[in-house]
């Protein structure tokens, strides 16, 4: 329904620009009107709220939020405009050429005034209990705006609280009915899980029957709960916000590379919020990147660890544990050395890591994922990247998705898509097992001959395909890492060509795309390290050196007995069970580094926290081993690092920058030469229902939070209700 | 029908529209009472033959085929093949002004309509959720002329360019939404409606909605919405209706009254609607009384009737006598009281209640004699209006439930005599501060109730203060 | 006269009263002192118990031996007052003057069968630990097969 | 390294500065010397006053180290300055406006330096 044009333009507030009578002001286009006297030009079909802000006057508000579709439901933006007998709500009435809007009259004080004292007449006032304390509008806005006494004398509402899952607490007593988190749900996250129920004042917000909020971006509405109705449940009672330190981070849970910022208190990570970034994540962040921050406390690797006479890992010193690993390296030789790295690691230790096995004559550097090296492979960084940007599936009017889910494998690409859908009527098409992606799509079937069939313009989709003015085309990196993978992505680049020639877009406009699922994957092939550890299992190592190595791509089965593994990260996963000697090293809020996220945007983290124990920032470690091993590596600075980085790859070090890359007609003449065939298989994206998002890194496989959202899915969220301490 | 939005003294709640339309004057334009020398002086009792509905009894057959012998559906097709301009200008020239309550000129209305269209189909929307208590016009058409609304509709769908019309009706109106249904039915068997109505070319049809009855659903865009399928909750305005209503489409929500009339307009011509009542004030109504009089009715009476007269003649008077009564609430329970020495001399029609600080609203009175405890039958107004808040924005969803539990208080006496001012207070925060007339509904009563009978509530209070001093 | 005869008496007494010449060095090196006094008992552990409140002023006039040997411990020279059992500690201390020879204490459930020594400074020792929870929760490895 | 130092006198002689307290190397020698004698009388009473735990010899020792810590300065200016430091210390002593930790500080082992090369600040800490 909220596709419905005329209806979602309503509810976009966009509405007044399909009036005929603004229209035929539109012609004349800007309109000037007045802010206290003030004479501002604004376009048509402006808001009332919208100039005031183009002045910089700040209109009270809750219900109102940029992202959201105007409710214009609370009220507190009325303003008095000049000779008009009522006073209007600023958030929803557009604009009418000469008006002078009163932003501080008597009336507009006084309707204010009033509207907060509605809303605190029932609101019950326990902010020292309440975890919105200190960032609550209603608290600052009551301060600014609302009177210093009550009249209310009569009893207060009370309304039950509802279990909406393990992530969010609701105390429903303190909701004003702003219908924010409502409208969150269903036009943001697309799931109609939320809404009213009752009348009058028994209206309530909820699920109407207890079930989970079922959606991958739920946290959201956390942020955008003016009052503290919504809260997050594992963050209940532990800080308040003017105790904690406040450090802009980057995410790294997947691809996208949501910014964030990093609360921390006492050493301890309290929680994640998003950072806005309209390139990125504009202001949500999904729920593991959320509230998988609790993994950070568990399982960590604090002390070097080696393997004593009995074959179990006991802690060690530093000292011990470097002088081992460098005799190990200096003990073998060139090609005996291998290093295979993981999805979290940051550039620095990358470059590191390469530049150590280079000076040991090694070149079998992998990463974890895969990716097919047939034709351009990773030569081409065209090949490997979102070329389209995630804000660029905003322009976009097809978009073709082939063998991925992005809901879960990036649930923020996927939240451009639903609101281009939305707003910008986007045709989806999907290749694969079909899921719900929160929005409608054309299924065109799971099998890789669909390609085929469309590449040869056989598949009636691909009418919609050759007609779109600006078409995407985006491969999941789950398709690439099949047999087939090289195939595959030779048809899809063939596919994203044809269709962009029979679109007559412009030059700069690109079509192939590659979704990530991991944090470091750009950054590796970036760095030219080769991807997939099929040479390893070919050609087993002497020394393996794992580098946060926790997805299991490769076992003690696969390497000769005698051989060494290293394992270096910050989480005893998958990867430190196995390997023989064990260097803590730090997450992600805990150093100063790079990841490239899947459009190729180099952003950095910051510490916000010093890593635990003995644990040491990554490429500190791997330097440390340099120097024991006898192959210094030159530098002993982070900017030392960054400056060699610059040297490989110097788009790594242009921080927010998105380098583009333009060869896709090169890497579609080379992929013409892939000598491989597509197998029969169907494409099936390894997570497809919610319970697969929650934990698929080392991290968020520890944190406990996100195992009580796996049980919450599978037992309902009644399994994981915990006993309310308020 | 007392859609709610029109059950509020007049144009306020089309306010926004009106200067959307061409400035602040438009107010005044139908609100005003100066005027030069009135024309007619006198106005009732109307004479038989000019009453429209001559069914409103249920004496005869409601069928067609008694509809037929009243004269409905006599040359539709002629007036309809007259053209759109003919009809609105019918209507303009009739005066006619909107039977919901907010008295919205309707040929003005209804030529916003027509308009080049964009594509979009345009709809006409009746609003038959009666729902305002002591309102009981529209039931009578829907159950005992349910053709002049069928009739109504294929006239005004036809001024206004209409593809079809939604007849939302209350969902306690089983019987009316029956001879409603069997209404249609039969005009469609007899080509009056759908496919080339009437034989005119004109392809029109007719649907039943029955609501489930909320009051709130009586406020057009509320309506729009709950036609739509969604909780009945008004909308945002603008985009009025007219630009974007039902589906997404133009629409006009009209009343049934306003519609009803507009085929006998046509008939008899804009003039003859006209000569009835003052000016700006013009044409005939459906007056209900109820409440403390001996024959409670409805009746169709000449607009500006004086209200001592309508009482007198039409409802055998009020009980125990013309001395007896307290107060009358002139036009539905949204509209403030008017105390007796008001009610000597008012004239029942838009401006003239305004000037006597209420409205002519649905022209529903209830009469209230001595023997009223006048704090709790407004309070119990209050409690209808707390009830039937939607809770969709915060002065009506809060203040109408604060005003409640206080009117409450006042019945009893367990108050202070100031927040007799503070209950003013909390209903001018919320008059005029809502999205939809609900909220100046809910603060109308209370106002009236404070401007006329304070000494009461201050009696009462110091009462309650002597006895609790004594029992304690 | 005879006051001074009296001393002599009891140095003489408290110079030979410990065994000769070894036993009294003993006593010396042990105790810092050579009292002598009536034996009022001997616990189950060997301490023997004196008193002499004709000679001595009250607080002084009782005192204890410890034994050479106690709990498996050679306590020849490290002597410790968590040496003296429950029943005995409250006659030492003068919370009674009845000894436990005489009136041997009631058995209760919380008296150990053997006496324990204060373990303070030994590794046994009480320490206090943090009931918050860790903040980092450091990764076990699992144990080798 | 004493050409150098003689440069720096000659300098100083050559350039007309406002002394403090003495004209010459001579005085401000003599002042030094009058300093260290306060102090050196000073020890036993600082002792007992403030029950240090460490011997005569210890303390004096450490008077002369602080004193010789600055024997390599020549300039008359420099010298007054610190002179007037030193007494400033000494009266501190005597109306014990120090304390006990005060006084020890002069006793404290030297701080050790931070390790300068990559591998021992690695094996250091967190923060090199």
């Amino acid at each position: 329904m909220l596709r419905f044009p005329a209806v979602g333009r309503a509810l976009a507030g966009l509405a007044p620009s399909h009036s005929a009578r603004v229209q035929s002001r539109a012609a004349s286009n800007m309109v000037e009107v007045f802010v206290d006297g003030k004479p501002v030009e604004v376009e048509p079909g402006t808001t009332v709220l919208q100039a005031c802000e183009k002045v910089g006057m700040q209109i009270p508000r809750f219900c109102y939020h940029e992202r959201l579709s105007v409710a214009g439901n609370c009220r507190m933006c009325l303003v008095e405009i000049e000779k008009v007998p009522k006073p209007v709500a600023a958030c929803a009435m557009p604009v009418m050429k000469g008006w002078n809007i009163l932003t501080n009259s008597e009336k507009t004080r006084k309707a204010r005034e009033g509207v907060m004292e509605f809303l605190l007449a029932n609101h019950p006032l326990d902010c020292p209990i309440c975890d919105q304390g200190g960032e609550c509008d209603l608290q600052d806005q009551s301060m600014q705006f609302g009177s210093d006494r009550s009249r209310f004398s009569e009893s207060k509402r009370a309304v039950e609280d509802k279990n909406i899952g393990p992530l969010i607490k609701t105390i429903m007593t303190r909701c004003i009915q702003c219908t924010r988190c409502v409208r969150f749900a269903s036009e943001i996250a697309g799931v109609e899980d939320l809404g009213t129920t009752g009348r009058g004042n028994n209206l309530q917000i909820g699920t109407y029957v207890e079930k989970m909020f079922m959606s991958e971006l739920s946290g959201n509405v956390i942020d955008i709960c003016p009052v503290g109705a919504l809260t997050s449940k594992p963050y209940a009672f532990t800080a308040r916000p003017w105790e904690t330190r406040k450090t802009e981070s980057i995410d790294v849970l997947d691809a996208v590379g949501s910014n964030i910022v990093v609360s921390t208190r006492g050493g301890e990570v309290m929680r994640v919020m998003p950072r806005l970034n309209e390139d990125v994540n504009e202001e949500w962040i999904s729920d593991k990147t959320r509230f998988a921050y609790d993994g950070l406390k568990r399982q960590r690797l604090t002390q070097p660890m080696v393997k004593d006479a009995s074959g179990q890992l006991t802690a060690t010193s530093w000292e011990d544990a470097l002088t081992r690993v460098a005799g190990a390296l200096q003990g073998a030789q060139g090609s005996e050395v291998a290093a295979i790295v993981g999805g979290m690691v940051d550039a620095e230790s990358l470059v590191a890591l390469k530049d150590l096995l280079n000076r040991l004559n090694s070149d079998s550097l992998c990463t974890e994922e895969l990716f097919p090296m047939d034709g351009a492979g990773t030569d081409l960084r065209s090949n490997y990247l979102l070329n389209t940007r995630i804000a660029g599936i905003e322009d976009c009017d097809v978009l073709l998705l082939v063998g991925t889910n992005p809901r879960y494998e990036a649930p923020l690409f996927n939240a451009r898509i639903r609101k281009s859908w939305l707003h910008n009527e986007l045709h989806v098409g999907l290749v694969g097992r079909q899921v719900d992606l929160s929005y409608t799509y054309d299924h065109l079937g799971e099998e890789t001959s669909v390609l085929q069939e469309l590449a040869s313009g056989t598949h009636p989709f691909w009418e919609v395909l050759s007609t779109a003015k600006r078409p995407v085309v985006v491969v999941g990196s789950s398709a690439l890492q099949r047999p087939d993978g090289g195939a595959i992505l030779a048809a899809v680049s063939a596919l994203a060509q044809k269709a962009r020639s029979s679109s007559g877009v412009e030059e700069g406009w690109k079509v192939l795309n590659v979704l990530h699922r991991v944090a470091s994957q750009v950054a590796a092939l970036d760095l030219g390290y080769k991807a997939g550890v099929e040479a390893i299992r070919s050609n087993p190592p002497k020394v393996l050196y794992l580098l946060g190595a926790d997805a299991g791509c490769i076992t003690r089965a696969d390497l000769p007995k005698d051989s060494l593994i290293i394992y270096q990260g910050h989480h005893g996963d998958v990867g430190a069970p196995m390997a023989d000697i064990v260097l803590p090293g730090a997450a992600y809020t805990e150093k100063n580094a790079t990841y490239v996220n899947t459009e190729g945007r180099s952003q950095q983290t910051r510490v916000a926290v010093t890593a635990p124990g003995a644990a040491r920032e990554d490429w500190q470690v791997i330097r440390a081993v340099s120097e024991l091993a006898g192959v210094m590596l030159p530098y002993d600075t982070v900017d030392e690092v960054r400056s060699r980085l610059a040297q490989v790859s110097p788009n790594l070090t242009r921080y927010d920058d998105v380098e583009g890359a333009n060869y896709f007609k090169q890497a579609n003449e080379l992929a013409a030469a892939v000598n491989q065939t597509l197998l029969a298989t169907p494409l099936i994206p390894p997570q497809l229902t919610a319970k697969d998002f929650y934990m698929t890194d080392s991290i968020s496989r520890s944190s406990q939070t996100m195992a009580k959202c796996v049980k919450a899915i599978t037992e309902g969220a009644a399994a994981v209700d915990e006993p309310s301490i308020c | 029908m007392l859609s709610l939005s029109r059950a509020v003294v007049s144009g306020v709640t089309r306010a926004p529209a009106a200067i959307s339309q061409s400035g602040v004057t438009v107010i005044s334009r139908f609100n005003s009472t100066a005027q030069s020398t009135p024309k007619k002086t006198t106005f009732g009792p109307l004479a038989d033959e000019d009453r429209i509905f001559t069914n409103l009894y249920g004496r005869h057959d409601w069928r067609l085929k008694g509809a037929l012998k009243r004269g409905d559906w006599y040359k539709t097709k002629e007036i309809l093949l007259k053209g759109v301009d003919w009809i609105l200008n019918e209507v303009k020239v009739s005066g006619l002004r909107g039977r919901g309550g907010a008295g919205f000129p309707t040929g003005m209305k209804w030529s916003f309509m027509n308009k080049p269209s964009d594509g979009r189909p345009k709809y006409l929307v009746v609003n038959a959720d009666e729902g305002e208590p002591g309102t009981c016009k529209d039931r009578e058409i829907l159950r005992h002329d349910p053709h002049k609304l069928v009739e109504g509709c294929l006239v005004a769908g036809k001024a206004m360019g209409a593809r079809a019309a939604y007849i939302y009706i209350r969902g306690e109106f089983y019987n009316e939404s029956s001879n409603l249904q069997v209404a249609i039915n039969e005009a469609y068997a007899a080509g009056l409606i759908g496919r080339n109505a009437c034989g005119s070319g004109y392809d029109f049809d007719v649907f039943v909605m029955r609501g489930a009855g909320a009051y709130i659903c009586g406020e057009e865009t509320a309506l729009i919405e709950s036609l739509e399928g969604k909780q009945g909750k008004p909308r945002l305005k603008p985009p009025f209706p007219a630009d974007v209503g039902v589906f997404g489409c133009p629409t006009t929500v009209a009343n049934v009254e306003t519609v009803a009339v507009a085929p006998t307009i046509c008939r008899r011509g804009g003039s003859w609607f006209l000569g009835f009542g003052r000016e700006r004030n013009s044409g005939t109504k459906l007056f209900n009384i109820s409440g403390h009089v001996n024959t409670p009715c409805t009746v169709e009476e000449e607009m500006s009737i004086p209200l001592k007269e309508l009482i007198e003649r039409h409802a055998g008077g009020v009980r125990g006598g013309w001395d007896n009564l307290l107060a009358v609430i002139p036009g539905g329970s949204s509209t403030p009281l008017i105390p007796k020495k008001v009610c000597e001399e008012v004239l029942m029609d838009f401006d003239g209640l305004l000037q006597a600080q209420t409205g002519l609203g649905t022209a529903a009175i209830i009469v209230m004699d001595k023997s009223t405890d006048i704090i709790r039958a407004i309070a119990r107004l209050i409690e209808f209006y707390k009830h039937e808040s939607c809770g969709q924005c915060t002065p009506c969803r809060e203040g109408v439930d604060w005003m409640n539990d206080m009117m409450w208080r006042f019945v009893r006496g367990d108050a202070k005599a100031a927040e007799i001012d503070m209950i003013w207070e909390i209903s001018k925060q919320i008059e005029g501060h809502t999205i939809c007339a609900l909220g100046d509904g809910a603060a109308w009563p209370v106002q009236g109730l404070i401007r006329h009978f304070r000494p009461v509530m201050e009696t009462r209070i110091a009462e309650f203060k002597q006895t609790k001093q004594a029992t304690a | 006269m005879a006051e001074y005869v009296n001393i002599v008496r009891r140095a003489l007494g408290q110079l030979g009263g410990h065994g000769g010449v070894r036993g009294f060095l003993v006593q010396l090196f042990r105790a810092n002192d050579v009292k002598t006094g009536a034996l009022i008992g001997v616990d189950k552990y060997g301490n023997k118990y004196y008193e002499d409140s004709k000679n001595y002023f009250f607080g002084r006039h009782r005192w204890v031996l410890y034994t050479t040997q106690m709990n498996g411990k050679n306590t020849m020279w490290e002597v410790d007052g968590s040496m003296v059992p429950a029943e005995w500690h409250r006659w030492l201390h003068c919370m009674t003057d009845d000894p436990p020879t005489t009136h041997p204490p009631v058995p209760r459930k919380f008296l150990a069968e053997t006496h324990q020594f204060n373990v303070s400074g030994t590794a046994q020792q009480y320490v206090p630990f943090s009931t918050t929870t860790k903040k980092i929760h450091e990764w076990v490895p699992p144990k080798a097969q | 390294m004493a050409s150098s130092a003689a440069t720096r006198t000659a300098a100083g002689a050559a350039k007309v500065v406002k002394p403090i307290f003495s004209r010459d190397l001579d005085e401000a020698k003599r002042r030094v010397r009058e300093l260290y004698r306060a102090w050196y009388r000073e020890v036993p009473n600082t002792l007992a006053l403030f029950q240090l735990d460490i011997g005569h010899r210890q303390a004096k020792d450490k008077v002369r180290e602080m004193f010789d810590k600055n024997k390599h300065i020549t300039d008359p200016r420099v010298i007054d300055m610190l002179v007037i430091k030193g007494k400033m210390e000494l009266e501190e002593t005597i109306k014990v406006w120090k304390q006990k930790t005060h006084i020890m500080r002069y006793f404290h082992e030297t701080e050790n330096q931070r390790p300068a090369d990559f591998l021992s600040r690695f094996y250091q800490g967190h923060d090199p």
